[in-house]
């Protein structure tokens, strides 16, 4: 790999991290409002699995979509806009932080039902399928997610039709308040359920983005070959609460000090300073750049204009 | 013209979808090698083979949702339900995500995808068995819903559900399957969103759909015995719904009498019945008269279900005691 | 009498089911450790222990399906869902189970479990997280749907819908959480099934549930001030529904507006409209006028929704349209 | 086990084979209407692991239900009469074939949506429990229904939480048209669905009475030892079609054949008269008295009223 490519992991991940903060104060001033959830300390995983897609494989994601919508290069302004209901947001207003579109990236939608976008991303691997077109489709989903009846149909599904389908479980440990050991009687991983299906599954640490890519790599190479579905679960945890509205009382501080200590930009920054692949200028260089990007996605946010009242009506039907 | 079945005209429509759009592809329980709950699909698989006659496991939501999916990527699926009472268990896939793909993105997502399946009761199936969910998904934004009552409306109508860029409903009488009817041999289509008017007439006005035209065919009939002259009307598409036809119809009867054949309460015809005295209140001489079935579950004995459902007697007995007709 | 919210009048009812009754349990995504996506059950789990405070895997189909079943083994299992939106992905169990059990068993099986969740739009959840879905629900014979509009009813309802032997649906209009009002320190239930005429009148009967009541208290002091007087019902209960109530009301006004919160075409007030033209239409001296939200999905955007929202000025405008009041 | 133990299998299985034949019969005469699945060829099933149950024990089960009724005990007389629609019907003539229930004898339902029944039995599992009763539940559900969410969700939930239910799939390779390789990308048997969820699994010859009696009691054991659920698999085959509706065209003539030599009746019949555990003349006795009971509720069903038209308004509310 290339320093550029390094440095180009570097920058999404922490450009996900300051547009999650941006977001967050943003809420806390009003701009934002209904749910928000951030992606604070998951960054490594968007990045190191929607990387190294191509142009037409589809992304199909949860509510929890900001860090896969700014690892798949849609653009900070259109998606701060979205957040603050503007017009010239990527789901025109209309979607809000749990419902980001870029059908011209393939980005299919953050969807707020909780396992209700596994078998929609089904239905875009079927039409790759039957198109006989090598583009895959990817699907995150949360480890709560795992206890949906529609995860275990569609990974039936998928199995039983060759779907070329990848299955990405973000193994955050938590749903909402609820612990995985609380919601699981088979330990804490997640991989036994996709080999229930004869789909081959791999465990990552999520905390570490050239980890996350490489996994995440051979399994796109195995889902291109028209072998079927894979399944990767990536251990993560997020630093924040589940929303905005969640202080986070159920978990124990020292879950999440132990758990910043793996903070996956922290250490990937040190990884490359130490492995000598970039120096701190070049990071110093990176944080300018973003914060002037973000500077400008909330400028772009605030001053963008707000939906036409009769936009109410359009965009039901085509 | 020819004379054909609506399970032959529906057999038609697909075939001549599939013939000509190699995006179309059915998918559903049991479509293929058992040839459809229902027949419908009878010999498909023979002629196109697995990959466009798909036969899923029985997981609706997933396959509903895989049909959503593959729609926004560009193909036509046409799902086959095995009962319109089984879409509750993908009901969240059909009203969350069919229908606000669209608007939640900002217009970008079409999902152009039809969902066909066997409504109603009168086959002794039970409360679980007999439903009639139309009257709910009509009331969805984002949603269209078509109803056909006759092997030409559904000829016609399984053409356009399958052009539409739109989810799209397409309930289906399971006790019509076997009726029969002319079929204009030259290509047409029925326009959704387009009321029928069956029988022009004077005096009243009486709605219905699906199972529930052959009973105003024949309500019809004995109030002309009666003198009385009726216009009979077939919504035909529930959503949209031509509330204009209706209207323009009862402001010339002044009155009307809107058939369910699904449970009373909360049936296509409240919405009907609410709007169409707000619009055109000023013109009824009377109350707008509601028939439907009993609200009570749908009980598997023949005498118990035949009195729950919706009867030419009882309507005719309505319209005695609402217009003294 | 004290004064409490909605919020503290859920939680003192579900606080003397769990204390008085030993098979009174409550189960729910996040509502132990977490207290509860709307902090109803804050502080449940300390102090009545996770067998009867149950935190549940996010499986809406399981839990509901669950809950019916340990009601029908004689325990009394209040069911939080955190929306009435994530209601779909167990739709079957409530619409094909809860209600119909009891008919299918010749009356052997009684359900009587309590499905509690917050409803309504207006917080910018977007198009999947604002739906209403009592609207259905109340449309399903076997099932029982209570929707309280103030800390009062909220209390006696939650009393009521608790003892009741069937499956009930407790409404919660999330914007309402906070709203204070009195209560009464002495026991008492609300009947499920009658409505509540908040404010005697003579001119106009206004009707609306939950949500809709603040709105339609501000619309009748408007209505004072232009010296019309107006009779306002809240109908607490959607079913069974107080047909009674409305229809005494709009004989005497000849005259009523129904409001619904949730989306105008299908709203409980199309059943409600239908229903009292049918009953009443000799006293009214125009038509039934309806007010409901946009046929929209719901968008994030603040103005947009608040523009697709019922609202006073839309309630005041209509009500000049129909009867020029 | 006393002779007269095995000859009440016998007899409980030759009932309800000769029940199922009956129905066909007056199903062709228009007697019973709307769908209707018979159990010949699984008869085994019902009787090997209901036989063993305690009456505060409860059952679940699907639509494909008379083998269950009639092995808990249920009178002929009155499921007859249910088929023909009788208000001296088990549930009084308002469920009909699919919704058999006798709350008395703790028979809570066969269930017509496929997988639904599922979810519910957790719940009188979970009463038991709340109680600190040592009662157990079985649920029936076919192979078809294992590719429904609620059977995953269930399992789940139920291993979570301990749940003393135990699980009895009726694997006949078939889900109407639909055999197991279509649906199930992982062999042909089902037990590491329920190994995901720690669930103890256990297959079984459906065929063979005496052997799902032995591994249905010691999964009573486990399940009512507090030690949370348990799965069987019984692997069967109906010797019908699905429902009298299907002529089951999609099955090699040669499949039935091979599964009609383990005919649970015949072969049981050939047990107890080569093990002289009886000898003809009981067989034949049994016949005898099996043939009287179904003249006896023919007789009934014919004879007895159907309900009064006021009866459907009953039995919506308590
Ligand atoms: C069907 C449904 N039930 C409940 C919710 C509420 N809810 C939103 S997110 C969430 C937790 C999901 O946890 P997980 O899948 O682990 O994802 P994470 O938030 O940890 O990324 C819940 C319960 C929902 N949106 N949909
Ligand atoms: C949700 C749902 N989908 C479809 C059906 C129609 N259906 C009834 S039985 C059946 C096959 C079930 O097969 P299996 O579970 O193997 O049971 P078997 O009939 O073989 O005993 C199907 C598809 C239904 N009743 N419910
Ligand atoms: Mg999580
Ligand atoms: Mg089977």
């Amino acid at each position: 790999m290339e320093k550029k490519e390094y440095l180009d992991l570097y920058r999404k991940m922490y450009l996900i991290r300051r547009f999650e903060e941006s977001c967050g104060e943003n809420y806390s001033k009003g701009f934002i409002r209904g749910f928000l959830h951030l992606y604070i300390g998951e960054e490594a995983i968007a990045v190191g699995s929607i990387t190294p897609l191509r142009e037409d494989d589809f992304i199909v994601t949860h509510y929890r979509d900001h860090g896969h919508a700014i690892a798949r290069g849609l653009e900070t302004g259109p998606l701060m806009a979205e957040l603050f209901g503007k017009k010239t947001g990527v789901s025109g207003g209309k979607g809000g932080s749990m419902h980001l579109f870029d059908a011209g990236k393939n980005f299919m939608g953050g969807h707020a039902i909780v396992g209700a976008q596994i078998p929609l991303a089904a239905g875009f691997a079927l039409a790759s399928q039957y198109q006989n077109k090598d583009s895959i489709t990817v699907v995150y989903f949360g480890d709560g997610a795992t206890n949906q009846g529609t995860f275990h149909e569609t990974m039936n599904l998928a199995s039983v039709w060759k779907l070329p389908i990848l299955f990405f479980l973000e193994n955050n440990f938590y749903g909402m308040g609820t612990s995985v050991e609380r919601i699981r009687n088979n330990g804490k991983s997640f991989g036994n359920l996709a080999e229930n299906y004869s789909i081959p599954s791999t465990i990552v640490d999520g905390m570490d983005v050239l980890a996350v890519k490489e996994v995440t790599e051979e399994s796109i190479k195995k889902v291109r070959s028209g072998s079927g579905p894979a399944f990767i679960e990536a251990t993560t945890f997020r630093f924040q609460g589940h929303s905005m509205a969640d202080p986070a009382k159920y978990r124990a501080e020292k879950e999440l000090e132990e758990w910043k200590k793996k903070d996956p930009l922290i250490n990937f920054n040190n990884y490359l300073i130490k492995e000598g692949i970039a120096a701190d200028i070049d990071i110093e260089k990176i944080s300018k750049s973003v914060d002037d990007e973000l500077e400008e996605a909330v400028k772009f946010a605030t001053e963008s204009p707000e939906p036409d009242l009769n936009d109410i009506n359009n965009d039901i039907y085509a | 013209m020819s004379e054909i079945t609506v399970r032959q005209a529906i057999q038609k429509g697909l075939m001549e979808a599939l013939d000509s759009d190699p995006n179309v592809f059915i998918m559903g329980e049991d479509i293929g090698a058992y040839g459809g709950a229902y027949a419908i699909t009878s010999g498909f698989l023979e002629k196109y083979g697995p990959e466009r006659i798909k036969d899923t496991p029985i997981s609706e939501a997933a396959f509903i949702g895989a049909g959503i999916g593959s729609a926004a990527a560009g193909l036509k699926p046409v799902v086959e339900l095995m009962s319109i009472s089984f879409s509750l268990v993908g009901f969240d896939q059909i009203v969350n995500m069919a229908a606000n793909i669209r608007y939640m993105s900002g217009g970008q997502v079409n999902v152009p995808m039809v969902i066909r399946a066997p409504t109603g009761a009168g086959m002794q199936l039970g409360a679980t068995h007999s439903q009639s969910f139309e009257t709910w998904l009509c009331e969805v934004p984002g949603l269209k819903v078509v109803a056909p009552s006759n092997p030409s409306d559904a000829l016609g109508l399984i053409r356009s559900s399958i052009k539409d860029p739109n989810p799209v409903i397409y309930a289906e009488s399971a006790g019509l399957y076997g009726l029969k009817g002319e079929v204009n041999d030259k290509y047409y289509e029925v326009e959704i969103g387009k009321a029928d008017i069956k029988i022009v007439g004077e005096d009243i006005t009486l709605v219905s759909y699906g199972h529930g035209m052959p009973m105003l065919a024949k309500v019809s009939e004995e109030l002309k015995s009666r003198g009385v002259s009726s216009e009979v009307i077939d919504l035909r598409s529930l959503s949209p719904m031509d509330y204009k036809t209706v209207n323009e119809s009862v402001q010339k009867t002044g009155r009307a009498l809107l058939l369910d054949t699904a449970r009373k309460t909360g049936g296509v015809m409240a919405e009907l019945a609410a709007s169409v005295q707000e619009s055109s209140g000023d013109y009824l001489d009377g109350p707008l008269l509601r028939v439907g079935s009993e609200d009570v579950p749908w009980p598997y004995n023949r005498k118990l279900e035949q009195h729950a459902m919706s009867s030419v007697p009882k309507i005719l007995k309505q319209i005695e005691i609402g217009y003294s007709l």
